[in-house]
């Protein structure tokens, strides 16, 4: 790694090892690759190299924290912990060590509430935001939503049951009934009774939050049973290139949220295949470049790097470190004009982060697999916001009860 | 105790054992077999191999339940139980098969033999000060006696994995004379010994005997041992009693002659 | 090692030449032990308990890597050929086999499954290995009638009996025999020497054996040694030691040529030690 | 020359049954003690006291839980993660519930619940043995994992299912919780693992502790003499898993600041039996010597190519991780079945014969 | 203890287990008839009546339960057998079976991958498990020889470290897709209109459960009928003994580790087909420890009753009870199943004897 003592530590915490190395690796390849261009290209950012160093933690808690204990003393200037585990034993530290931490699109839904959370942020979107999105796209399809019958397959830790509560609510609201289908860590791969259930009980929409091999094993076994694809979504994290090639054609239909572009038709994409896959400095096999998650890395180190950027002209500095960071994050404005001029017009939604709102209210759409590729099928999608906000307030206060010397701010 | 008390005592009986059986599955380890053990007396149990005498020894300490057949023990008759309440009615024991614990020291091995006489509770060991260390001191001063008197002071800290068949025999005597038994059973004391030690192993059942005045039924093919130290002799064969007498009578008697002693003796 | 009766000219089957044995790479056991067997005859090792027989035969059958022993020095031939580097099968192989102390039967094995393990070196077919098997359970009748029973539950002399005729069934040339006589019954103590003699006569099997039972072992070896804190200290023809003085008294037990008995054993009383 | 006993005679038994009889050993313990209370706070900083004091202490305690139950009574288990967590959340629970206590005092008393369930699933100990107890174990392991997920009221029903610590102070100092300072935190670990080592050390010493190494070394023999087994396992099972809960207590408490289910999986149980049987069963200093050495080598050699400056992914690295600890651990295993205490007592005792080999 | 090897004929009042069994009919009889007068809504009623009913009114889902449970069964099975082969012939509890599985279906898949064609891949494979038995027993098992079963054990889960590390740096940490239709494994299913729904046999499963019942008999035969099946159980009895009768051990263990290999492959490319190679798949090994205490460590037999009672039971409970308490019982449920079968028979259905003698 590049030593210097003008640059920004940029620390990734990655698992390309373990059970989930399959969902991981494109991610962090896409993450490390946008990062390694910005120095290739433009020399860093704002003139100052960035330092990246990955840590494994082959999604392991306690290998997280301890990765993170090994960088925090070098002034990371933000923290990506890329595993709900490992966020929430962060969330406590972050204040002490003034160390933000990003989040993005998983950890702790509550922490979206920027009053309460002033040093996490989890754009462009909580997973309850997305629950919301995702039950909008239903409803807007042919027989609404009313009377259905929603079945909820998750991955049996805190990141599958995360949106349970949503759910209850909105059913009892919307009138839907909800099946909730928990799936072991240990069986991941091992799911046929549980989609026996799911024959069963006929759901008419099946929505996944899994990650990692029970991905596929669950595609597969949903194409066992004749459950119509396209009735099938999948939370963004199952979305992957790997989770729908190896059930072959019984994947086609398939359906997933998204928040960004997929493919290499982006100006930016193309300087990564230029100045890093090329040059041989990627970790990445090239025919994985632009698949879903590696695309998922890059929107993350995009908004990693914008919001350095929004640091450095806010606060002054240019070689920022986490105090910055904050600022920079709670200024992040990455509008449509600013994401053209990046390279990556039309990649995702204009992403706006507030000191209110860690997370912001920002759209999905939902993609389709087709055999080889994925297309985007709805528009964007908001969030029902409304619904939301205030149960994000709600478990941020409860968050909060037992924590009296919890660091809060105000914003105006 | 002196030798007039030892004959005193010697009219009752410790033990009664009247028409036991015992079979594992097809095979028939003990036939109909009744004697008796009186108090003080050294009771040798001889056979051939197979003839069920370690059968016979775990009956009487509850290891094995015979199907048929009653055990008086102290004058009361004794039902089925889990073994470790024959060591709390003071029924002490050695293997044919060394059963140590192998990975424990001498010490630990015999001290180990004191267990049921400690009495103070878990919490105290958990400080050790106070009652527990004063009882295990207490303990201690028993055990050192006994390593004295069997004269292995010097692998008083060798775990006993490591010591040579002979000695391993001597630390199991030792671990049950901790228990300071009134019944002490003995399965084989003496085998893998040589004369020397067999010596030895000799003058400590004697003495045991002698000084404690504890019973003692031992089982051992060497016949020098047995004629020598046994007051009476029960011999089994097949699972059947085919004499019962004193050494004298056993000597002579052709039934045992023929299946065990053979021409020499 | 000359000069003591044995016949210099003789074949030896086995030789032992100064070894030297550590045990967890800190015990020292054997300090330099030395012997010879010549083919066809039958050896002794004496010895109190600890005095490193067993050490001894398990050194000579490679047995002791298993119990994280090792000779560090000398070296064992048998047959003339180095066997201190070989494989315990190699050995077994070679004709060389030793039926360790304490039985070490396989107890989920049944009897005669167990001795068939014996077999297992052999390479001459079926009939032979039955027709062994049979002379097996003539030669301990009650192993017949046990022989379906698994080896872990019968008694501690049937097992015995099981392990010496294991190795009978691997036909060797030699054999060491860790105490044989122990936990079995007078009369089949007998028996076992006059099987070992048998052997030794008509099929010419050497033996080295360790023995409690020095009467015994003195009667029916031509030669002996008597170990003692793993070294040799006395050695010569069975006859010369059985006449002894000092083995008389410590190891036959007979005082003034008379049979003491075991009652008038005295504690505390003398030790022979030779290396005083 | 300077390491023997010769000289030191023992005029009592109770001097004889010291922990550390010979002079020397009881000065080792003394520096030892001194450096860890006195040194170690002013001259690591938080990276070592974060990651590897606190976490080798903890893990030092569980250890030594797993080796009261493994290496002293021989009964195998792989449930010591899931006692682990039985700790954990009842610490956690009450803490909730009665908010005004001081932590120390519930931490301590969560080992109590551990030490229930312990009891719970020690019981088929009684029937089965061996490998097949071990994989009874597992039952306790997986249902206990399950039962932290299933069960809301654990985690007071929060919505991503972890535990948080929060700030708690004794004396006006925080003690838990992300103000508590690690110095803070290391220093009550510390405390705490001392003197439950040396409760542990003195059950093993005494009568308790021989019972369960006779039923380790032949429960049939040690029925004979007169000890139950049942009580005797069950004891054996409840201490450990008294230990193994303060030890997640800790964990979570004084060093992670949170923790879900993952936190106490079938894999923690493995890297716990992974301490014991590397450092030695049996043996408590090779508890502490068992999980440095388990702990601390993966943080060596993934600082390792930083520090050398060679230049390899942190993937890479990882898989030589895994490589050269599955490695080393066959290796020590070959070097000494018994562990690296029994190494430590075999270079002890050529010392005591120096300058002699043997 | 001692009861159960005893006690096997006479006594006049009823057996311990006998007991057992009528208090265990009784209670279940009561819960029945309870439920019925509490009614349909009541637990006792779901618990105890509904999912017979279910299974009464819905049979075809019945029966895709029950094949998917003899499926998995099947699979488990196969697994299983890979400990047992090496546990009956050494007595050594391999933990590395689950990443043999994975090791065998990614040398596959990586051979395919580098261009090499199908079947010679796969022969590839097959060298590849022979290759890696030479060196387990050349590195890991020959200079461990004669030592306690524990530390065997732990040996094999540093192997397995070690396979992890090696095997994600040779083929990378990703999952891989197998090439099941290029090995020529049948793909499709057949369905049937049965019972007024469908039931649906999955091709790659019936030619699972043929492969799993060839090679089953393969090695019965081997194990009962050979020489070497005989020595291969002497050796698991007493290492030592085994080599004092000139067993020759290495080479015994480089076949048993072989054949568990080949069982090994077979199991990665069946699970593998099923959904796909990943690292993941070793936590496989973990469903198959329950089948192997339920069938007995030693026998062939047991490991695929026991694969088969486990698989159906646990889809039968995970489909007809998990919902009742939240689902995802599955990673328990088989732990207590066994615990159940365990607490009648401590050395499981089919296992050796557990002998207590003195
Ligand atoms: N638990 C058991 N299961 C099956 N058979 C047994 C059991 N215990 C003993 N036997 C059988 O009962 C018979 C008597 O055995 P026992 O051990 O009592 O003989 P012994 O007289 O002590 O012989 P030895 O002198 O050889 O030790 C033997 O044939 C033995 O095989
Ligand atoms: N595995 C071992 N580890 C350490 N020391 C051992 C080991 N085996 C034997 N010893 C020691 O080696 C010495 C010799 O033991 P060995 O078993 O050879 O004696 P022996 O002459 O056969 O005695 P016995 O007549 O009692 O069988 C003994 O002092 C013993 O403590
Ligand atoms: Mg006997
Ligand atoms: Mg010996």
């Amino acid at each position: 790694p590049v030593q210097a003592e003008d640059s920004i530590f940029v620390p990734m915490l990655t698992y390309r090892t373990g059970p989930f190395a399959g969902s991981g690796t494109p991610i962090m390849d896409g993450m490390h690759d946008y990062f390694t261009m910005l120095n290739e290209r433009d020399g860093g950012i704002g003139g100052v190299m960035l330092e990246i160093e990955e840590c494994e933690t082959a999604y392991n808690a306690q290998k997280g924290v301890e990765c993170y204990e090994s960088v925090k003393d070098r002034d990371p200037v933000v923290i990506n912990p890329y595993s709900t585990g490992i966020t929430l034993q962060l969330i406590p530290k972050a204040p002490v060590d003034e160390i933000p931490i990003l989040s993005m699109g998983y950890g702790l839904s509550a922490t979206a509430v920027g009053e309460s959370f002033p040093w996490t942020f989890n754009a462009p979107s909580t997973y309850w935001s997305q629950m919301s999105g995702i039950i909008r796209y239903i409803e807007a399809q042919g027989d609404g939503i009313a009377g259905q019958k929603i079945g909820f397959i998750y991955l049996d830790v805190g990141y599958g049951r995360e949106p349970i509560p949503l759910l209850d609510e909105l059913a009892s609201e919307m009138g839907f009934e909800v099946v909730k289908i928990p799936v072991g860590v240990k069986d991941m791969q091992n799911q046929s009774s549980h989609w026996l259930q799911v024959r069963r009980e006929r759901p008419d929409w099946m929505i996944m939050w899994g990650w990692g091999a029970m991905n596929p094993t669950a595609i597969k076994e949903a194409a066992k049973i004749n459950y119509p694809m396209d009735h099938f979504i999948g939370v963004w994290w199952s979305g992957g290139n790997v989770d729908v090639t190896p059930a072959g054609e019984g994947a086609v239909g398939y359906l997933s949220a998204n928040f960004h572009g997929t493919g290499t038709d982006f100006p930016a994409i193309q300087d990564i295949i230029t100045h890093v896959v090329e040059a041989g400095k990627s970790l990445a096999d090239p025919d994985t470049v632009g698949d879903n998650f590696y695309n998922r890395g890059v929107a993350n180190a995009v908004a990693t790097a914008e919001a350095i950027r929004t640091a450095q002209q806010v606060t002054g500095v240019s070689v920022v470190t986490g105090v910055e960071m904050r600022e920079g994050l709670e200024n992040l404005n990455i509008t449509a004009e600013r994401l053209t001029e990046i390279g990556l017009e039309g990649f995702m939604n204009p992403m706006q982060i507030t000191c209110e709102d860690h997370a912001g209210a920002h759209p999905i759409y939902i993609q389709q697999w087709d055999g080889e590729n994925w297309n985007r099928v709805s528009d964007w999608i908001e969030p029902m916001s409304d619904r939301v906000r205030p149960m994000l307030e709600a478990a941020a206060e409860a968050y909060l009860a037992d924590k009296p010397e919890w660091q809060t701010q105000t914003c105006n | 105790m002196n030798v007039a008390a030892k004959d005193i005592a010697k009219g009752q009986n410790i033990l009664e054992i009247d028409g036991i059986s015992l079979s594992f599955g097809g095979v028939k380890a003990i036939r109909d077999v009744s004697f008796d053990v009186k108090k003080g007396e050294i009771r040798a149990i001889i056979g051939p191999n197979g003839a069920g005498k370690t059968s016979m020894l775990n009956v009487i300490n509850g290891f094995y339940h015979p199907q048929e057949g009653t055990i008086n023990y102290k004058g009361a008759k004794r039902h089925d139980m889990r073994p470790y309440v024959a060591a709390t009615q003071g029924i002490a024991r050695t293997f044919q098969n060394v059963a140590l614990f192998a990975g424990m020291s001498t010490l630990d091995n015999i001290m180990s033999g004191r267990m049921l006489k400690m009495k103070v509770s878990l919490p105290w060991h958990f400080i050790r000060f106070g009652p527990a260390e004063r009882e295990e001191l207490e303990h201690r001063e028993r055990v050192e006696h006994i390593i004295d008197f069997l004269e292995i002071q010097a692998i008083r800290r060798t775990p006993v994995g490591r010591l040579p068949y002979g000695l391993q025999k001597r630390v199991e005597l030792g671990r049950a004379l901790a228990m300071e038994p009134e019944l002490l059973l003995l399965d084989e004391p003496m085998a893998g010994m040589n004369l020397e030690e067999k010596e030895d192993m000799s003058r400590y059942i004697l003495d045991v005997n002698d000084q404690f005045g504890t019973t003692i039924a031992l089982i051992e093919h060497d016949m020098g041992v047995v004629m020598d130290l046994s007051d009476r002799v029960l011999v089994l064969d097949y699972g059947e009693k085919i004499a019962d007498g004193t050494p004298d009578e056993i000597k002579n008697n052709q039934n045992v002659i023929d299946a065990y002693l053979g021409v020499a003796h | 090692m000359s000069g003591n009766g044995v016949d210099t000219t003789e074949d030896l089957i086995l030789s032992v030449n100064n070894i030297e044995v550590i045990y967890n790479h800190v015990i020292l056991v054997l300090r330099g032990v030395s012997l010879e067997v010549p083919k066809g005859k039958i050896v002794a090792i004496l010895g109190a308990n600890g005095a490193g027989k067993t050490t001894t035969l398990k050194a000579i059958s490679n047995l002791l890597k298993a119990e994280r022993g090792e000779v560090t020095k000398g070296t064992i031939e048998f047959e003339g050929t180095r066997v201190d580097t070989m494989s315990a099968n190699q050995l077994v192989e070679r004709g060389c086999i030793q039926v360790m102390e304490g039985r070490h039967c396989f107890e989920h094995l049944s009897v005669e499954e167990n001795l068939q393990t014996g077999a297992f070196t052999r390479r001459d077919g079926r009939a032979a290995i039955a027709q062994d098997l049979e002379m097996v359970y003539d030669y301990f009748p009650r192993l017949r009638e046990r022989k379906s029973s698994l080896a872990g539950y019968i008694s501690g002399g049937e097992q015995q009996m099981t392990a010496i005729g294991r190795a009978l069934m691997s036909r060797p040339k030699m054999i060491l025999l860790d105490e044989p006589s122990m936990g079995l019954a007078p009369q089949l103590v007998e028996e076992i020497f006059e099987i070992v003699t048998k052997l030794n006569k008509q099929e010419n099997v050497s033996f080295l054996l360790a023995e409690q039972n020095t009467n015994m072992a003195l009667k029916y070896a031509d030669y002996g040694y008597v170990l003692e804190s793993g070294r040799v200290v006395l050695d010569g023809e069975a006859k010369a030691l059985r006449n002894n003085e000092d083995i008389k008294e410590f190891y036959l037990g007979i005082a003034g040529g008379d049979k003491r008995s075991f009652k008038d054993t005295k504690h505390y009383k003398r030790r022979k030690r030779w290396l005083a | 020359m300077f390491y023997r006993e010769a000289g030191q005679f023992k005029t009592n038994y109770r001097t004889d049954q010291a922990v550390f009889p010979i002079f020397q050993d009881k000065i080792g313990v003394l520096v030892i003690l001194a450096f860890l209370f006195l040194v170690v706070p002013f001259w690591f900083n938080d990276f070592w006291l974060n990651s590897i004091m606190i976490p080798t202490l903890i893990f030092s305690l569980a250890a030594i839980g797993l080796n009261l139950l493994l290496g002293y009574a021989g009964q195998i288990s792989l449930g010591t993660g899931g006692f682990m967590g039985v700790g954990a959340y009842s610490c956690y629970k009450l803490t909730t519930i009665f908010p005004d206590i001081n932590i120390l005092v519930h931490i301590l008393l969560s080992g109590f619940f551990a030490a229930i369930v312990g009891i719970l699933f020690g019981i088929p100990s009684l029937r089965i043995k061996g490998f097949y107890l071990a994989i009874a174990t597992l039952a306790s392991q997986f249902f206990l994992e399950w039962s932290f997920g299933r069960i809301g009221w654990l985690y007071n029903y929060n919505p991503s299912g972890a535990i948080e610590v929060s700030t708690k102070r004794m004396f006006g100092i925080a003690i838990t919780g992300p103000h508590a300072t690690s110095l803070t935190r290391y220093l009550i670990v510390l405390s705490i693992v001392v003197v439950l080592t040396w409760v542990a050390s003195n059950l093993v010493r005494g009568r308790i502790g021989r019972a369960w190494m006779a039923v380790r070394d032949m429960d049939i023999a040690a029925e004979l003499i007169g000890i139950r087994l049942l009580q005797a396992k069950l004891t054996a099972f409840a201490i450990s898993s008294y230990f193994a809960g303060v030890a997640g207590a800790l964990m979570v408490f004084m060093w992670l600041g949170a923790a879900e289910v993952e936190s106490f999986d079938i894999n923690h149980s493995f890297l716990i039996l992974f301490m014991v049987v590397i450092g030695g069963t049996g043996s408590l200093i090779g508890s502490f010597m068992g999980a440095a050495f388990i702990w601390v080598l993966p943080i060596f050699l993934r600082a390792a190519p930083r520090v050398l400056g060679v230049d390899i992914s942190a993937a890479t690295v990882e898989h030589f991780n895994f490589m050269i600890v599955g490695g080393l651990i066959i290796f020590f295993l070959i070097v000494e079945p018994n562990g690296i205490a029994r190494l430590w007592q075999i270079g002890k005792e050529k010392l005591r014969r120096w300058p002699f080999p043997y | 203890m001692s009861d159960t090897t005893l006690k096997s004929d006479g006594g006049s009042s009823m057996s311990q287990t006998q007991r057992n069994w009528l208090i265990t009919v009784l209670i279940l009889a009561a819960a029945v008839a309870g439920s019925f007068v509490a009614g349909s809504d009541s637990l006792l009623y779901k618990v105890f009546v509904g999912p017979f009913v279910e299974m009464y009114e819905v049979p075809d889902l019945f029966v895709q339960v029950l094949w998917e449970g003899l499926v998995a069964g099947t699979l488990y099975a196969l697994v299983a057998l890979g400990f047992v082969l090496i546990f009956k012939a050494s007595g050594v509890f391999n933990f590395a079976q689950g990443i043999m599985v994975v090791f065998g279906g990614l040398s596959l898949v990586g051979f395919y991958a580098a261009g090499v064609p199908a079947f010679l891949s796969l022969a590839l494979s097959v060298a590849m498990m022979y290759g890696l038995a030479w060196t387990v027993e050349r590195v890991v098992l020959r200079p461990l020889v004669n030592q306690d079963p524990l530390i065997l054990f732990m040996a094999t889960i540093g192997l397995t470290y070690f396979l992890i590390g090696f095997g994600e740096f040779i083929f990378g940490g990703e999952p891989k897709t197998m090439i099941t239709q290029e090995i020529g494994l049948p793909s499709g299913s057949y369905d049937f209109d049965w019972f007024g729904g469908f039931v649906s046999f999955q091709k790659l499963d019936i030619a699972a459960a043929v492969i799993a019942a060839i090679m089953v008999g393969c090695l019965a035969v081997f194990f009962n009928k050979t020489r070497i099946g005989r020595a291969l159980r002497a050796v698991a009895d007493d290492h030592q003994a085994a080599l004092s009768v000139g067993i020759t051990l290495r080479q015994i263990w480089v076949i048993v580790w072989f054949a568990a290999g080949i069982v090994a492959l077979t199991t990665g490319i069946m699970w593998g087909a099923r959904s796909d190679v990943s690292f993941a798949l070793q936590v496989i090994a973990l469903k198959a420890l329950p089948v192997i205490i339920l069938g007995g460590l030693t026998s062939i037999p047991g490991a695929i009753v026991g694969g088969l009672i486990i698989g159906v039971a646990e889809k039968t409970a995970e489909f007809y009870w998990g919902p009742l308490v939240g689902g995802s019982i599955e990673s328990w449920i088989p732990y207590f199943i066994a615990l159940g079968f365990l607490w009648f028979r401590p050395q499981g259905l089919f296992g050796e004897k557990i002998i207590d003698r003195i």
